[in-house]
């Protein structure tokens, strides 16, 4: 199976899970666009730990990529985490916060 | 000695206010922690900070709940 | 002594005359008289105000003061006392007077559609959009952390205010949620604030700066690096970046659109004044960039991500305004004089653009009463003027020359390259073309394809102010776009001075 | 004194913001919520009152009787006070708007739960 036909069929698939919604031309598209520039930035992004060290970015990318194509559609389950509750939102408010200040505190050692 | 008494009662006065199933209650015992909190800054040296939490903190706030579960409703409801 | 008065009256008369139209809730013709009145002096004030800086209450610092001086001993005129500032400071820059500018020019124009817009304008609507304004230029000017901290925590009220008001299906349920999320982030926002205060003993920024250059503090300690990652914390909520995109957006397409308009503007303002402010204190620490990009970078994946999978067009606004937020972020966070520049530019063409874009698509809602791209249709028909400025908006956002934001994302997309950053210039274009796609999605469904048949449009015609603001705020992108360095040249002198 | 009340007064505040926190999060009743905010509130005043402290310190208030440089010594930090003092009216008036709009909710709901009042609307 070549690497084109496990994306097609990935996307079949975002079409299928998407009927909870009347589905038309524009929303698939849009959802299919959507994960795509959601992969392709991420990946983008990743290069930049170049700066960091080489290696880490090579093992960081091909991760990315597995991570990426084993979990393709990611963008219905991104989209249904991102929603109005508030308790989601304030849970992700308060790991937020978890992060950022064990990442200032990783940082200033590291950096 | 007192300062630790108070702030015994604050900690525990804060929790024992989120357990209550009435909501009446709950907002009455917001009042604890704060008279509590204002006895606290007075003991830190800052009277005039003290009136104002010692009215704010255990009147106006209890208050402003407790007319506010009269006006909706009294008891917590099962969650989910 | 330069005090300056002019300095707060840019505060003082628009929360006197917020007080004012409060007062005066049914007298329908004085409300439109004092508020077109006070919304075109707004942005006349910065204009006319000479650079300098504000104390209040006549408090300067004792080097300043002749008077005082004279035979104080050496006790105090040897040492830092001498310089610190005992009051509230206001500073006045080139860059604040065109920040503070555009804030009133997009006040102006929220303020004129709304009157024009609504049969019975209210005067509380009004004082609340009035007041945010203040509070967001006083945010823009002052020195003073806590002061800061006090006009933020005014703002967010007026921008729950705005929301109420606009009497949007489930408005009071954004608002609530808008709210509680504020209480949280505001006590954490004051206790980064005075963690600082009680390491440096002192809430005036230029003071910090220098007890840490002074080597007085410990600029590493870890009880700083707390207050840092609390700041930074207010400051996602103030501007609306991850994890509070969903309720930034959420709260952009439950306000009417003039209020969204002016909500944006707000956020895109307290990003760049907090986001200085971080950017003063805390630039020595190398993490603070990084910080900065990385949130960015994800402001800009997941909100311009979520703006395509959406079908309501405010919503898709809401998360567009989110993710462009994100350029500015960048901007800043390059730390380089040219990378800030840039980042301040785009914050002034953003603000510009995407009113354009909120008061552009209002007319649709204002002939329509809907908002949900899939019960519309055919709207080019009904007024191709107006369709053909929304374009130009939507054109404008996406960064195509002529207009602004073609030069301030070139600017950023150069800035990075210098930096050494070309990964952040790719991301910065390709999420450009995906903006611009996502936007032609939204025009394409509403304004081009056929007309659905259940859809009914009302009979009132689009207000000649609303064209007349759309032109204006057009004719602004242009200038902006063919001569940037009218902007570029009053935001450098700050851009320099942060590194 | 074995522990020093100054350190057990931050601890107290902290207990208070943690608390202040974990209902915010994970109680379900808005009321509930609000007062954990509240509390939240109240940590973050008692921590900068406590900041301002000085342990064997006097009020900040000179009386005329008083030596200058004697006082300047040993009174406690009122600059942090005054802060506290205008976060207490913030946080009031915040309270009031957030209880109003509660009033208002629970008006069309019916119901003071947040994960019914305050769900997704799937718009």
């Amino acid at each position: 199976m070549s690497f084109y036909d496990i994306i097609l069929k990935r996307i079949r698939k975002i079409q299928e899970k998407a009927e909870e919604e009347p589905i038309t031309n524009v929303t698939a598209s849009a959802m299919l666009t959507a994960e795509l520039t959601l992969i392709i930035s991420v990946l983008v992004a990743v290069v930049m730990v170049r700066l960091i060290h080489p290696v880490l970015m090579i093992i960081m990318i091909a991760a990315v990529l597995v991570i990426a194509l084993m979990a393709m559609p990611i963008m219905p389950r991104l989209r249904r985490e991102q929603n109005d509750d508030l308790n989601n939102m304030m849970f992700y408010v308060v790991v937020a916060l978890g992060i950022i200040v064990a990442l200032f505190y990783w940082g200033n050692l590291n950096v | 000695m007192i300062e630790y008494i108070l702030m015994i009662t604050t900690v525990l006065g804060a929790i024992i206010a989120l357990m209550q199933r009435d909501l009446l209650k709950a907002a009455i015992l917001t009042g604890i922690p704060g008279i509590s909190i204002a006895f606290l800054f007075q003991f830190l040296l800052a009277p005039d900070v003290a009136l104002t939490q010692a009215i704010v903190g255990s009147a106006i706030l209890p208050v402003f709940i407790a007319l506010t579960v009269l006006k909706t409703r009294r008891t917590e409801e099962e969650s989910k | 002594m330069d005090t300056n008065a002019l300095i707060a009256v840019m505060v003082a008369l628009p929360i006197a005359s917020a007080l004012f139209l409060n007062l005066l809730d049914k007298k329908d013709r004085t409300i439109k008289i004092l508020a077109i009145i006070t919304a075109i002096v707004i942005p006349i004030i910065p204009l006319l105000t000479p650079y300098g800086s504000h104390f209040f209450g006549g408090y300067v610092p004792l080097a300043q003061n002749a008077t005082l001086a004279q035979g104080l001993p050496s006790l105090i005129t040897g040492t830092q006392l001498f310089q610190f500032h005992p009051g509230i400071m206001y500073v006045f820059t080139s860059a604040q007077q065109l920040m503070v500018f555009v804030l009133g020019l997009i006040t102006f124009f929220a303020i004129f559609t709304f009157l024009n817009e609504t049969k019975r304008p209210s005067g509380v609507y009004a004082f609340l959009m009035f007041m945010g304004t203040a509070s967001v230029s006083a945010i823009l000017l002052s020195d003073d952390i806590f002061n800061i901290f006090v006009f933020f925590e005014i703002a967010a009220l007026a921008q729950v205010g705005i929301i109420v008001a606009s009497g949007i299906k489930n408005n009071y349920e954004t608002a609530l949620k808008y709210i509680l999320l504020g209480n949280i982030a505001g006590p954490l926002l004051l206790l980064g604030i005075v963690i600082l205060l009680g390491v440096t003993g002192n809430v005036n920024v230029t003071d910090m700066i220098f007890t840490f250059k002074q080597g007085y503090v410990d600029p590493n300690s870890p009880v700083i690096l707390m207050s840092l990652a609390l700041i930074t914390f207010g400051w996602l909520y103030a501007s609306g970046l991850p994890p509070f995109h969903t309720i930034k957006s959420a709260v952009y397409s439950k306000a009417l659109p003039h209020g969204a308009a002016l909500l944006q503007a707000f956020s895109v303002f307290t990003l760049v004044a907090i986001g200085i402010i971080i950017l003063r204190l805390f630039s020595y620490n190398p993490f603070t960039n990084i910080a900065i990009i990385g949130i960015s970078v994800i402001a800009m994946i997941l909100g311009i991500t979520m703006a395509i999978v959406q079908t309501d067009y405010k919503r898709i606004l809401g998360y567009l305004a989110v993710g462009e937020l994100g350029y500015i972020g960048i901007g800043l966070g390059l730390g380089t004089a040219f990378g800030i520049t840039a980042g301040l530019f785009q914050a002034v063409n953003e603000a510009i653009i995407t009113s354009f874009l909120f008061i552009g698509f209002g007319t649709v809602l204002y002939k329509t009463r809907t908002s949900n791209t899939r019960k519309l249709g055919g709207m080019m028909y009904v007024n191709p003027r107006v369709a053909l400025l929304v374009l130009l908006a939507g054109l404008a956002m996406a960064g195509v020359p002529p207009l602004n934001a073609f030069q301030s994302k070139l600017m950023l997309i150069q800035a990075a390259i210098q930096s050494g950053l070309p990964e952040l210039g790719i991301i910065m274009i390709l999420l450009s073309i995906v903006t611009f796609m996502t936007f032609m999605k939204a025009f394409y469904t509403i304004y081009m394809r056929p007309k659905p048949k259940e859809l009914e449009i009302l009979d009132n015609k689009i207000p000649r102010s609303t064209v007349i603001s759309l032109v204006a705020l057009l004719i602004i992108c242009i200038i902006l776009g063919l001569f940037p360095q009218i902007a570029t040249n009053s935001l450098q002198t700050l851009a320099v001075g942060l590194v | 004194m074995v522990v020093d009340s100054q350190l057990m007064s931050f601890f107290t505040a902290g207990s208070l913001v943690v608390i202040g926190i974990f209902a915010a999060l994970f109680l379900d009743n808005l009321i509930k919520k609000i007062i954990g905010l509240a509390f939240l509130a109240d940590g973050v005043n008692l921590f900068i009152i406590t900041m301002g402290y000085k342990p064997g310190g006097i009020v900040y208030i000179f009386l005329p009787d008083m030596v200058v440089s004697n006082f300047a010594q040993t009174a406690s930090y009122p600059l942090p006070f005054a802060l506290v003092l205008t976060n207490i009216v913030i946080g009031a008036s915040t309270l009031a708007v957030i209880l109003g709009l509660v009033i208002i909710l629970n008006k069309r709901h019916g119901s003071l739960s947040a994960s019914k009042i305050l769900r997704d609307k799937g718009e």
